[in-house]
């Protein structure tokens, strides 16, 4: 089985691999990652919980798809090594759903989404203003915290959706940046 | 000794005190909103009620529905826990007139305490040093002039307020006015009150609290010092005790002082006076919260102590088992607030269901913890899961121990602050106790190094695969009945649990 | 320091000791037997090694292979834990002769304490009490001389021997061969020396132990007693610290005893000397344990020390950290052993899957454990889970907290002796501190009372329909898709888990 | 729905209950305990837990079914209310399996079976001895302890089926007594 992987670390480097997984002569398993041939041994003590020996390193290993969000997409699958994690996208050539899966990346007008449920408080630009990359726009509450929402890009608020006093749902498009 | 109490809480510090109640064979009280209904505190408590819907106001700040339940189950004394209730005198009025027992102090203490203006007064009588500015609220063109007086940069504080809420900091006059009506909007919602405040802003203060204790036979002491420098946005984040700079001539001092201020206001039971700390060692008396803090734990194991107990003996009537000289120091204590929040997301809160939870635990490790596996965080109160508190010898060895307890520790489906930890203890100015309010500000604005987050994604990519492949694994087995060899041939259960390696040689043999 | 450190044990000691390594940033190297692949200790480690099957003898008492797996992953010491090789002189000589440091002490100092008969020549010398008997393993003839000497009841044991095994308590003469016989038998089994001696028996004496700790520049402190008179067949079951009847006098008079035993023998590291106490509080010397005990945890939380970093650093060369006058005992700890073991079912040891598990946790309450839920239990081992440990001001509170944190505990899937400890600490002689080793027998030998287990009965009948009910919903519910409208109703995920309600609305409805 | 439910407390003492769970007019429940009326809240926080809300005493429940013994028989299920554990039988009246359940009570000579896996050490009595209640007949080893099997019943040794240095399973029958 051939496997591309893409894995994001904290600070937004993507690095792809093309992990293929074969059974090696003895007990153990042979993997190449890239070419390379990778060896180690690999257990799974708990469901999302892989323990691997590679050459003798102990790595835990947990596996967590994060809480689909208000829109009913199912939220990401992040990968923890020690007490590290990566978001991780797998896949398999044979497989369309991963196909389908990378479509989701973003292009076009950026959109501006509530990251959780909340009310919408303030409205700190009007339709048309010019926007700097990293400005506020919206300001909602939750949890007794008001945080401000701000540009993901320099351009124009080609629209604004929110308004103050709405309730709204986590993935909600509150604003378009274009 | 009270026979029932109720705790007027939810959450870690709900089943902190009915962990107390059970510890002292007494009944405890459980009170729930509707999203509350399977959480830990109503499971362990030895009765629940439901209070009302998942918005506080209808519920946990409902003082009829509270005291009727309080009613109804014949409690004699009402544990409020910290937040919602806590510091509101009208609560404690409302237990007095029931005579139900309000475990912290009397309304009066409270009153002078709750508005900052009026505690400014009662302080400045009793000598308590004080940070320059107003001691009371002002309207914008009163705000204004004494900035000019005190000079930029200023502080905006609400009266009423607590926990960060309400406040701006104002470097210059220009600025002055929207910070005063946010801050005073953001009041009104917090604390239905816009009073708001000026004081002068110490550039890089440390942040510096005192525990105090007192009984209702006068006597007072204070428990040490915590350190509570690293903050965002006014609100707590780590906590230790003692403070890496405070020496026994300045914990006697601040110690001293805060026995002033809680006898200056009548105050009993338990009680911390907030000092904000200058560069050359000066502290100003903050404000005094008239409750149990959220770390308290950290007191707890440098003294040996056990202040919920406490809290309940004291209100019972009963002297402090101890004088202040008997109050010894011993090691070093750090807490981590462990918050359902994004810290790569602006610190967004992250409600949601918890899908996996490992805790840390063994030596030196404890846990306050007011969520389990399986558990949906409400996305309607305070984001904070647990607390996570580590005690050793040294801070250095503390700092080590709570590092492997964060290694330890793993929540799945909602995202949480536990990375921002790490990189917190890691910090070479918090390793050497250089802190003040602004470092963990700093050190947010800092980029992290990739070599320090990349040289793993090795790994993770191959996990990923075994994982693809094991999920794809378990669709097909389901199909086929009976074991496969590998199951039958393993050395015990665990070794079953090797899913994919079969699957792997299913593949293979295609 | 070191730079890495093998670890030649598993179970709940390997992980202890993998996180002391953590949090000294020391890398850990486990080794484990083909059942042990997923354990925790494999898991937590830095790095493992497979050293073989199941069987101890082949794996963890293998002293070839874990020396090989020493060698190859460069470790520079190695901690033997308890059990397994701890106090195996051979082993102390192989990592010698390795140029690895053995973490404890030297194999001199093992071989005089490894032999209960040369370790009672050299005590002897040193002006150590004793219980009079023989000081050498006996023929069965000259056993049964030495026994009409020093007068019946009489006891044998195994000089190899410790931790109960190889022991026969004999009344009457005419029992003597047959008791001879089945003690050498064991000792030979256990220990592969059948040799035996004999004591006089000490009627209802307590176990008292010292803890002692030595660094290779001569110095060498005693870090207060435990109590451990709660004992089933010679085996430890609950542990404290301090004993309720040592006070400071005869703290002194066996700490300053102690340290002379662990002189005499030129002992290093970790240690500790057992003591029979009569009723007269007389204190007679019983054996030393050349290794880190299970009970450590107690004298940790009372003296505020880690015994494992302790160990780590005497190991490494570094003078102890303290001077005896440093040592202060503060406040309260009790710990219990949690054993995978049927307490209802003469303590047949109960192997096997552990499908839930829920450990205590919050204020006070320490647990280092092995296992993990969905861990498979071997049946190859000692049958120990973990380790519960309360702290807390005093004994009559640190008693309590163990209480509360008990009914935290569950574990689901094997048997544990979990209730048996809510029996111990519930029971008066054991609150009021009178405390013999048969102690636990004399309760195990009273009737339990119905009052005390059957009023619930009802609840659980209630609750067992509700289970039916729903696990009878799930088959239904599986074949009709699309939530039920409770679930969609729920005010957030929580509420869903109520499963069987709507099942039973379904069934109201038909 | 109605059960007949069985519940054994540690001591050994069964001791039998009717019951009936039926909807109430409002939101919660009515369940009938022998008839008589028992009102409670019910939630279930995770699989095999309960929370029970009765006249506001809050219980926690959980359900627990012990480990197969080596017989592949699936071991009983075991309620535990608070620290309390109590082994429960439930019957539905409509369903055949609980009967079946029943079946297994013990009639007949006793047989001595191994409770988990071990080796046979020592045998402490012959074929057709007669053995007293209590007496110990075979003794086996286990995670290093020595344990006696004693006769539940004074009797004859009827038959023996264990001898020195066997390895046996739990469940496994290694004498019978009559």
């Amino acid at each position: 089985m051939t496997y591309d992987v893409a894995v994001t670390s904290r600070d937004g480097k993507t690095t792809s691999y093309k992990v293929e997984l074969k059974r090696s002569d003895a007990a153990g398993w042979i993997c190449q990652v890239d070419g390379q041939p990778f060896t180690f041994d690999s257990a799974q003590p708990a469901a999302d919980v892989l323990s691997l020996l590679v050459g003798g390193e102990s790595y835990e290993v947990r596996r967590e798809t994060a809480a689909s969000n208000g829109n009913g997409q199912t939220g990401e699958q992040s990968i923890a090594v020690g007490g590290r994690r990566y978001v991780v996208e797998v896949s398999d050539p044979r497989s369309l759903r991963s196909r389908k899966a990378k479509a989701g990346s973003s292009e076009g007008p950026k959109k501006i989404k509530a990251p959780m449920p909340g009310k919408v408080v303030r409205i700190l630009a009007a339709e048309g203003d010019a926007v700097e990359a990293g400005q506020g726009v919206v300001v909602i509450e939750a949890m007794k915290m008001q945080n401000e929402l701000k540009s993901p890009k320099a351009g124009t608020l080609k629209r604004l959706i929110a308004n103050v006093g709405m309730a709204v749902n986590a993935g909600d498009t509150l604003a378009i940046v274009e | 000794m009270f026979k029932k109490i109720l705790i007027a809480n939810r959450g870690e510090i709900a089943v902190r005190v009915i962990r107390a109640c059970r510890e002292m064979s007494i009944a405890s009280v459980a009170v729930y909103s509707d999203v509350d209904r399977t959480a830990l505190h109503v499971r362990k408590a030895d009765e629940a009620y439901a209070i009302g819907p998942a918005a506080a106001r209808e519920s946990y700040l409902h003082i009829e529905r509270i005291m009727d339940v309080a009613r109804r189950s014949g409690a004699d004394a009402i544990h409020p826990g910290y937040g919602f209730l806590s510091e509101n005198a009208a609560f404690a009025q409302a237990c007095e007139a029931a005579r139900i027992k309000f475990i912290g102090p009397t309304a009066a203490a409270m009153n002078i305490m709750g508005s900052k203006t009026s505690a400014r007064r009662a302080m400045e009588a009793a000598g308590v040093p004080f940070v320059p500015g107003s001691s009371r609220g002002l309207t914008l063109d009163e705000a204004q002039k004494v900035a000019d007086e005190v000079g930029y940069p200023v502080m905006l504080k609400a009266a009423a307020g607590g926990g960060g809420k309400g406040m701006r900091l104002v470097h210059h006059p220009r600025d002055l006015a929207s910070a005063y009506e946010g801050a005073s909007s953001e009041a009104a919602r917090a604390f239905s009150s816009d009073e708001v405040y000026i004081e002068k802003y110490i550039a890089q203060p440390r942040h510096i609290e005192v525990q105090v204790f007192g009984d209702e036979h006068g006597n007072v002491v204070y428990l040490g010092e915590r350190e509570c420098s690293v903050q965002r946005r006014h609100q707590k984040v780590i906590e230790e005790a003692p403070s890496p700079i405070v020496d026994p001539a300045m914990r006697l001092r601040m110690g001293e002082t805060a026995v002033r201020v809680a006898k200056a206001a009548g105050y009993t039971n338990a009680g911390t006076v907030e000092f904000l700390v200058d560069a050359q060692k000066n502290f100003y008396f903050l404000e005094m919260n008239t409750r149990l803090q959220v770390e308290h734990p950290v007191t707890e194991l440098v003294t040996g102590l056990d202040l919920v107990h406490l809290q309940l003996r004291v209100a019972a009537g009963e002297k402090l088992p101890f004088a202040q000289a008997d109050v010894q120091l011993r090691g070093h204590a750090i807490e981590c607030r462990i918050y359902a929040e994004d810290p790569d997301n602006n610190f967004f809160p992250s409600p949601g269901k918890i899908a996996q939870l490992v805790t840390p635990s063994g030596p030196g490790i404890r846990e306050d913890s007011g969520v389990f596996e399986g558990w949906t965080v409400p996305l309607d109160y305070d984001p904070m899961l647990s607390k996570l508190i580590a005690y050793a010898p040294t801070r250095e060895q503390a700092i080590a121990r709570m590092l492997r307890a964060l290694d330890e520790y793993f929540v799945g489906g909602i995202k949480t602050n536990v990375e921002l930890f790490r990189r917190i203890l890691h910090d070479e100015d918090f390793a050497a106790g250089r802190m003040d309010t602004g470092l963990l500000d700093r050190m947010l604005a800092k980029k992290m190094s990739n070599s320090d987050l990349r040289d793993s994604a090795k790994i993770a990519a191959v996990a990923a695969a075994i994982f693809a492949l094991s999920s794809a694994a378990k669709s097909s087995d389901s199909m086929c009945d009976g074991p496969s060899p590998d199951e039958t041939k393993s050395a015990n259960g665990n070794g079953a649990a090797s899913g994919w390696k079969r699957t792997a040689r299913r593949e293979a043999l295609r």
